[in-house]
């Protein structure tokens, strides 16, 4: 069963790795758009620092969304889906092994380049640390949940729109959390309660959404 | 001894009961009961829009029957859904082949997924006899179609698998690898192995082969 | 309201929040009728397509027994 | 005993005969629905007393309060009767929450409405991200993304599954999203002046609100029935029951 995990782990990795040109557009797409905002608002310290953790976090989620594709359209347009619910191993551990790749191909990523973003928008130095932990534990609920959402319409055409109708809702409170508890870590305050908070969603999302995702590809394949 | 014999004859590998499948408010096909025992080789014949790959899909249990039961060795197949995986192989008309990938990394990840390891050297042996050879690091894109569906008969025989169910395994494939399928076919009951298909191309098996039509049900008030 | 007399002039009043109190009456009226009128729409539609398959199917029948 | 319960469910579930007792039923609930509507409005309107603090402008709740308890409400009824079709594959509960995702909206939006027109006068704004309106904003979205995916899949079967699992997911998350934007709201009092929740509310306020709601619930279960009936029709179209009464109609 571990094998199982860790060779689909495995073979989406080396994927990625296959066509580079992909693998790093959620993090160009994350990094232009939070350098857009100073060219929209203005360049000023305060302003930015005020609107950083909600900039950052918000452009975060955007990115993740729009990488959220990759995880199930592929593998379901050329059949491997199929073979990966003909399995004898449980789904739960292949949904899971591949919700794992994307983020490692994602959500780390962007915790990696939040410290090169926090000094564009001016967040202290003192949050910056919070802001990295922040995504880390908020980036993987994001593609564990957002697996759910494109199960569900991976066979809808053109189903772009239709995932972040369904999936950001759902992102709403891992996003106000994520956010506040860099605002917070700006002012020197604790940041405890927020930080307890996430890992909480995450363990949550970890035990149900892997569930949830062999539920609706299951329902999905029913073609 | 005896007893045992019998009763190893009475269930069949695999059954199905009063199958019924609806698509799109059409009636494909209703009440279909039939029966494959081990060494049986069934062809699934329909025209068009029949349902046979809805059948096909019903028996892997990909998709849901709307009535009836489909039963693996005299059990339901979603009670024993891990042993029938690892002795059924399903064969889609999809390719199932990453264009980024070698024909080995093709074959391994799809072993994978079944949980079974094989050798290089069998791999050698079974891409030489599908008429891979020398193939093996070649990225998937840089092959024709008709190579990239002799990976999936690479992967056919290296799963070893007692149950295949293949939807029309004769496309893409030229006269060579039609004659290569039946073979495989041939050699596969032989060794008791059995074999569901569906084909538009005349497949000659000097062989017992059982047939179920798929009538044309469709746009019919249920 | 509550006064001596009743007036309606003061009831539509409403103390100077006429225009939000009767524009939300107003809004939960049409919502309420919407919401029954859209129903019996609904309704008028599908029979009116099943009778059409209906006689679509017979059209079908006749054809093929001619 | 089971089995027979069982088997109860399933007759009473077969579409052809939930569309004869429902014909029967919605009278029951129209009815009742209406008179005590207008009971309400009576009560809400002409008796209850002028708010000391808000004036005439609290009327607004009568509608506004049951408004947002019915979207609560028929997502959850929603999320209930997904499970049960995805359990037990009853097409009548995927049909019944269908049915609902509408009726919801409706009173979603009419939450949503009403309570920034009672925002107005006493926040200065249409528009205040209170918790309260900024929860019922969310709900919306959810309503719209359920009936987004249910009408993007073409095979109604699978439809009806995918979007169920969605409103069971979505049921699970509200109360986390709920709490989170509480607390963030907490944390920027700031803009809100008054709160909406029961300033001690005299009992000649509270009877119409508890009518009105009551109200709402009994024009829901009718309305949901008469969308439900339809959902029958069209999807059993090619039934030889749906033909044969439609031929009468």
């Amino acid at each position: 069963m571990l094998k199982a995990f860790s060779h689909l782990l495995a073979r989406d990795l080396r994927l990625a790795f296959r066509s580079r040109h992909e693998l790093a557009n959620p993090l160009i797409f994350f990094v232009l758009v939070v350098s857009l905002f100073p060219l929209a608002v203005a360049p000023s310290a305060e302003l930015l620092q005020v609107m950083a953790p909600g900039v950052i976090w918000v452009s975060a989620l955007l990115s993740v969304l729009l990488s959220l594709d990759r995880l199930f359209k592929q593998d379901y347009e050329d059949g491997s889906l199929d073979q990966l619910m003909l399995s004898p191993n449980p789904l739960v551990i292949l949904v899971l092994a591949k919700v794992c790749a994307h983020w490692l191909l994602t959500g780390l990523p962007l915790v990696l380049v939040a410290p090169l973003l926090g000094m564009f928008l001016y967040v202290p130095d003192e949050a910056i640390g919070v802001l990295m932990l922040s995504l880390l534990l908020g980036t993987p609920v994001l593609s564990l949940v957002g697996a759910i959402g494109v199960s569900l319409t991976v066979a809808v055409n053109r189903g772009g729109v239709l995932l972040s109708l369904i999936v950001l809702p759902l992102y709403i409170p891992v996003l106000i959390f994520g956010a506040n508890a860099v605002d917070v870590a700006s002012d020197g305050l604790s940041v405890r309660g927020q930080l307890l908070f996430l890992g909480a969603v995450l363990a949550l999302a970890l035990s149900l959404a892997p569930l949830a995702t062999a539920v609706a590809l299951r329902i999905t394949a029913s073609r | 001894m005896m007893v045992e014999a019998d009763s190893a004859h009475t269930i069949p590998l695999l059954e199905t009961r009063q199958l019924e499948c609806v698509r799109d408010d059409r009636l494909l096909f209703s009440d279909l009961s039939f029966t494959l025992t081990e060494g049986e080789i069934l062809q699934i014949e329909g025209a068009n829009g029949s349902g046979k790959t809805s059948l096909l899909r019903i028996l892997c249990g990909l998709r849901l029957a709307d009535a009836g039961q489909v039963l693996w060795r005299g059990e339901e197949v979603s009670v024993v859904r891990e042993d029938y995986y690892a002795n059924m192989i399903y064969i889609g008309h999809l390719p199932c082949i990453k264009g980024d990938l070698t024909t080995l990394e093709n074959i391994r990840a799809l072993l994978d997924t079944r949980s079974q390891l094989a050798p290089l050297d069998e791999i050698e042996q079974v891409l030489a006899l599908v008429g891979l050879a020398g193939f093996d690091d070649v990225t998937s894109k840089a092959l024709s179609s008709g190579q990239r569906r002799r990976i999936l008969l690479a992967f056919l025989l290296l799963a070893k698998a007692r149950l295949w169910i293949l939807d029309e395994p004769l496309t893409a494939l030229d006269v060579e690898g039609v004659a290569l399928v039946e073979t495989m076919l041939l050699e596969h009951r032989l060794a008791g192995g059995s074999a569901i298909f569906t084909t538009h191309h005349g497949m000659q098996l000097p062989c017992a082969m059982s047939t179920v039509t798929l009538g044309r049900a469709g746009n019919q008030p249920c | 309201m509550n006064g001596s007399e009743f007036s309606w002039s003061e009831f539509f009043h409403m103390g100077g929040y006429a225009v939000f109190v009767w524009s939300s009456y107003g809004l939960a009226l049409g919502i309420v009728l919407v919401n029954i009128v859209s129903p019996l729409i609904e309704r008028k539609r599908v029979v009116k397509r099943v009778k059409r398959a209906i006689a679509r199917d017979r059209h079908a029948s006749q054809a093929n027994n001619s | 005993m089971i089995k027979k319960i069982w088997a109860w469910i399933q007759r009473f579930s077969s579409p052809k005969h939930f569309y004869a007792i429902s014909g029967k039923l919605i009278p029951w609930f129209a009815v009742p629905a209406f008179l005590l509507g207008i009971y309400g409005l009576y009560m809400g309107l002409f008796v209850a007393p002028t708010d000391y603090q808000q004036g005439e402008s609290y009327r607004i709740i009568f509608i506004h309060v049951p408004a947002a308890w019915m979207s609560m409400f028929i997502y959850i009824v929603m999320a209930i009767s997904a499970a049960i079709g995805l359990i037990w594959q009853i097409k009548l509960a995927d049909m019944i929450a269908a049915a609902s995702a509408p009726i919801g909206a409706w009173f979603t939006f009419l939450a949503l409405v009403t309570g920034s027109l009672w925002g107005k006068p006493m926040w200065g704004a249409y528009w205040v991200w209170d918790a309260r309106l900024t929860s019922e904003l969310i709900l919306l979205f959810l309503y719209f993304g359920y009936m987004a995916l249910q009408s993007s899949i073409e095979d109604q079967r699978t439809a009806d599954k995918a979007s169920g699992l969605l409103v069971i997911v979505g049921v699970v998350n509200i109360p986390i999203i709920h709490y989170s934007v509480e607390w963030w709201n907490t944390l920027h009092q700031g803009a809100t002046v008054a709160k909406f929740d029961k300033p001690s509310m005299h009992i000649d306020m509270l009877i119409p609100l508890l009518v009105m709601a009551l109200a709402a619930k009994l024009f829901y279960a009718a309305i949901v029935l008469m969308r439900a009936r339809n959902e029958v029709l069209y999807r059993e179209r090619n039934r030889q029951w749906v033909r044969d009464l439609v031929k009468k109609l």
